[in-house]
């Protein structure tokens, strides 16, 4: 560990708050990435289902 | 050479069957990697002795900036297949690999920009490696607002095509001429030729970041052809048992 | 003009964003002959004679003419056919002697002024189409029919927005036209007054 | 319809429509007037940026003569007639883009010696500004009109196509405005030259195509 403690490591010799914002966008875009991903994947397949069962009961 | 997984690749169904068992195995190796990659290097990693602690943000600015490039060649040479072959699933590629090529360039860019400022003191210069990702990252918003703005399905595919084709004959001159622009940029980490100037304790981590990255794009990509395939094929009968057979 | 030509349509099938026309269809035009496409709004007429022109290429069948397969290169077909579709290709910021030169470069002034006498846009030779009727602006685009000696004949609507006297004259022209060993495809909601014509039906 | 009578129509049509080009080459004049009014008049700032500025006026200038070339053609149905003519579709619009070119850049030349009195341009520049003029505008028509085809379905398509188009006419603004500093400095600078022109040459054989398949598409 390139460490000593927790604290040092949040802090990162006052380049903290530059590694995190980064860190914490990037992991921000990924996550939205993921999100929409799965979103539009689900929608997706409801509104096929759904609009299969309405032709079907018809 | 047999040409069979070609035409394959080019079947929505067999693409879609084949896609299934692969997405799910490459995101969670990705992710696996991903980790293990930014927890090395966040933690583990030798500071470096010019930047301190500052540099730690390479292990997401690089991989992010490989994949915005590597996504953009993939957009390429997909456009190029489709305008030849007429490939069916090369148009599908395009639509879903788009958005994830600008969030890639989007990261690179913010990334890039912190880390700017501790290393340049400044958030933004128009360095050739700067100025080129904005640039990638305009081709793409522009491929999906073209694509947003047709309703045509044969029109939207072609165009989409057209446009990166074009993005990729353009992009090695694009490169050249901001080269040409001052640059500030440190050279690249990996290269084929020659070994990492860095210690390994510190490119090791930055491998596996990348690797994970690509994996876990791949994975999206993936899913997201799944998606557009069953958007587009809606009508076929697989496409109906599919999607009443499996919930999600 | 060629004095016999046949075109052959066989197992025809279009694509068009999200449905399939012209399931299988084929048919056959000779020299003489009119063929009226029938069809509901949608089955596939003016997609049928677009496809046939060469404004895009079908998804499956064969297309072809005097005898050649013209289904990857239409160009053979193009060089001697006249096609005329929804929008007739007339630019409005053309005049009349001007758009007709355009499309038919060739011929005489003499020639010309004959058929605008014909169709009745003589007093508007000068004049930009765009101060044109709509109805005056299609005799623009017909007075190609006149003026071109081409045999194959693909026309989409071509009664839309004529008046009776217009209509009898495109009518005659048709007829002359089939007469001298032409092929005409039109489709029409139209009845044939005076022509007599082979229909084939679209179905949906 | 044959090659010539095609040409011939387009400078009629290019004609009866002056008051746009007019209004592109107003468009260019109103830009490089912003930037002495705007930021600063002084010759010290005018006269190393004057070639950057009138490469900008001059890609907004062409972008906008360029966004709309086959709107007409597209709603009026001549576009149907150029695929069904038996003609080569990429040709005549080769052909469309040359006549284009012609009509809009001309006049952006016979302007350029004012526009370089107004800049302070210095005069052993002058010269290379209208090589890299001659040079770099053909492939602004060219990408410009891959992009004018893609989007001529659209009605409002404008903003759409500059979004599309202005990351590819990077590389020819920098080349060009290098080339002029290049000639201030008294470096050489035929180099880049010779990659503006290798670049309108590839655009002159890449963009028809290109468009073609566009035109086709968008034909439906």
């Amino acid at each position: 560990m390139a460490f000593n403690n927790f604290s040092e490591f949040l802090i990162m010799g006052a380049h903290g708050i530059y590694v995190w914002s980064a860190y914490g966008f990037s992991a921000f875009a990924l996550a939205w990435l993921v999100w929409n991903t799965l979103a539009t994947r689900r929608k997706t397949r409801n509104s096929l289902r759904k609009r299969l069962l309405r032709n079907q009961n018809r | 050479m047999s040409w069979a997984w070609f035409h394959k690749l080019g079947s929505p169904k067999w693409f879609f069957s084949w896609s299934k068992s692969w997405a799910l195995p490459l995101f969670c190796v990705g992710c696996v990697c991903l980790f293990v990659g930014l927890v090395w290097g966040l933690a583990f990693a030798p500071a470096d002795y010019q930047q301190g602690n500052s540099f730690r943000i390479i292990y997401i600015h690089v991989p992010v900036a490989m994949l915005a490039q590597s996504c953009y060649l993939a957009l390429g040479v997909a456009g190029f297949v489709f305008l030849v072959w007429q490939m069916k699933m090369a148009p599908v590629f395009i639509k879903s690999m788009a958005p994830v090529g600008a969030v890639m360039a989007l990261i690179a860019l913010v990334s890039g920009a912190i880390w700017g400022k501790p290393t340049w003191g400044t958030w933004w210069v128009w360095d050739a490696r700067l100025t080129s990702v904005l640039v990638l990252f305009l081709l793409y918003m522009g491929i999906i607002a073209l694509q947003n703005s047709l309703d045509d399905l044969v029109l939207v595919n072609k165009a989409a095509a057209v446009i990166s084709v074009l993005g990729l004959i353009n992009l090695p001159i694009i490169k050249y001429s901001v080269v040409l622009l001052e640059t500030l940029h440190q050279g690249p980490t990996f290269t084929l030729t020659k070994k990492p100037e860095m210690p390994p304790e510190m490119w090791l981590p930055l491998l596996f970041s990348v690797i994970g990255l690509y994996c876990f794009v791949a994975g999206l990509v993936l899913w997201r052809m799944q998606t557009e395939i069953l958007k587009r094929e809606h009508r076929s009968n697989w496409v109906k048992q599919e999607v009443m057979e499996h919930g999600l | 003009m060629q004095s016999t030509a046949s075109l052959t349509i066989s197992n025809l099938w279009i694509e068009r964003g999200e449905r399939d026309l012209c399931q299988g269809l084929s048919f056959s035009v000779q020299s003489g002959e009119i063929v009226r496409i029938l069809g509901d709004n949608g089955a596939g007429k003016s997609s049928l004679l677009k496809t046939i022109a060469g404004v895009f290429s079908p998804l499956e069948g064969k297309i072809s003419y005097v005898g050649e397969d013209v289904t990857f290169d239409r160009s053979l077909l193009q060089k001697d056919a006249i096609y005329l579709g929804h929008s007739v290709g007339v630019k409005s910021l053309l005049t009349v002697v001007e758009n007709l030169r355009w499309y038919c470069p060739d011929v005489s002034l003499g020639v010309l002024h004959e058929v605008l006498e014909l169709l009745e846009i003589t007093n508007h030779v000068d004049v930009l189409v765009k101060n044109l009727s709509a109805g005056q602006a299609r005799r623009v685009a017909l007075a190609r029919l006149w003026l071109s000696n081409k045999t194959l004949w693909l026309l989409d609507e071509p009664f839309a927005s004529l008046d009776v006297r217009g209509v009898t004259l495109l009518e005659q022209r048709i007829q002359q036209h089939v007469l001298s060993g032409g092929l005409v495809v039109l489709t029409t909601h139209h009845d044939l007054l005076t022509l007599s014509s082979r229909d084939v039906v679209l179905l949906p | 319809m044959t090659y010539s009578s095609f040409i011939r129509s387009e400078f009629l049509v290019l004609w009866r429509r002056k008051q746009d080009i007019f209004n592109a080459l107003l468009f260019f004049i109103i830009v490089v007037a912003l930037f002495p009014i705007g930021i600063n008049s002084s010759a010290e700032f005018l006269a190393p940026a004057a070639a950057g500025i009138v490469w900008c006026a001059v890609m907004l200038a062409i972008l906008m003569a360029v966004e709309g070339m086959f709107k007409e053609d597209y709603w009026d149905g001549s576009l149907e007639q150029w695929i069904v003519s038996g003609l080569s579709l990429p040709l005549l619009i080769l052909l469309k883009v040359i006549v284009q070119w012609l009509v809009v850049v001309a006049p952006l030349l016979v302007m350029m010696p004012l526009f370089s009195e107004m800049l302070y341009l210095p005069s052993l520049s002058f010269w290379v500004l209208i090589m890299t003029l001659l040079l770099g505008s053909p492939s602004l028509f060219f990408i410009g009109a891959v992009g004018a085809a893609l989007t001529m379905s659209i009605k409002q398509g404008a903003v759409l196509v500059m979004l599309l188009i202005l990351p590819f006419y990077l590389p020819v603004i920098i080349f060009s405005t290098l080339a002029v500093k290049a000639a201030e400095a008294g470096l050489p600078y035929s180099g880049l030259l010779a990659m503006l022109l290798a670049m309108s040459l590839l655009s002159l054989v890449i963009s028809p195509l290109m468009t073609a398949i566009a035109v086709k598409a968008s034909v439906n």
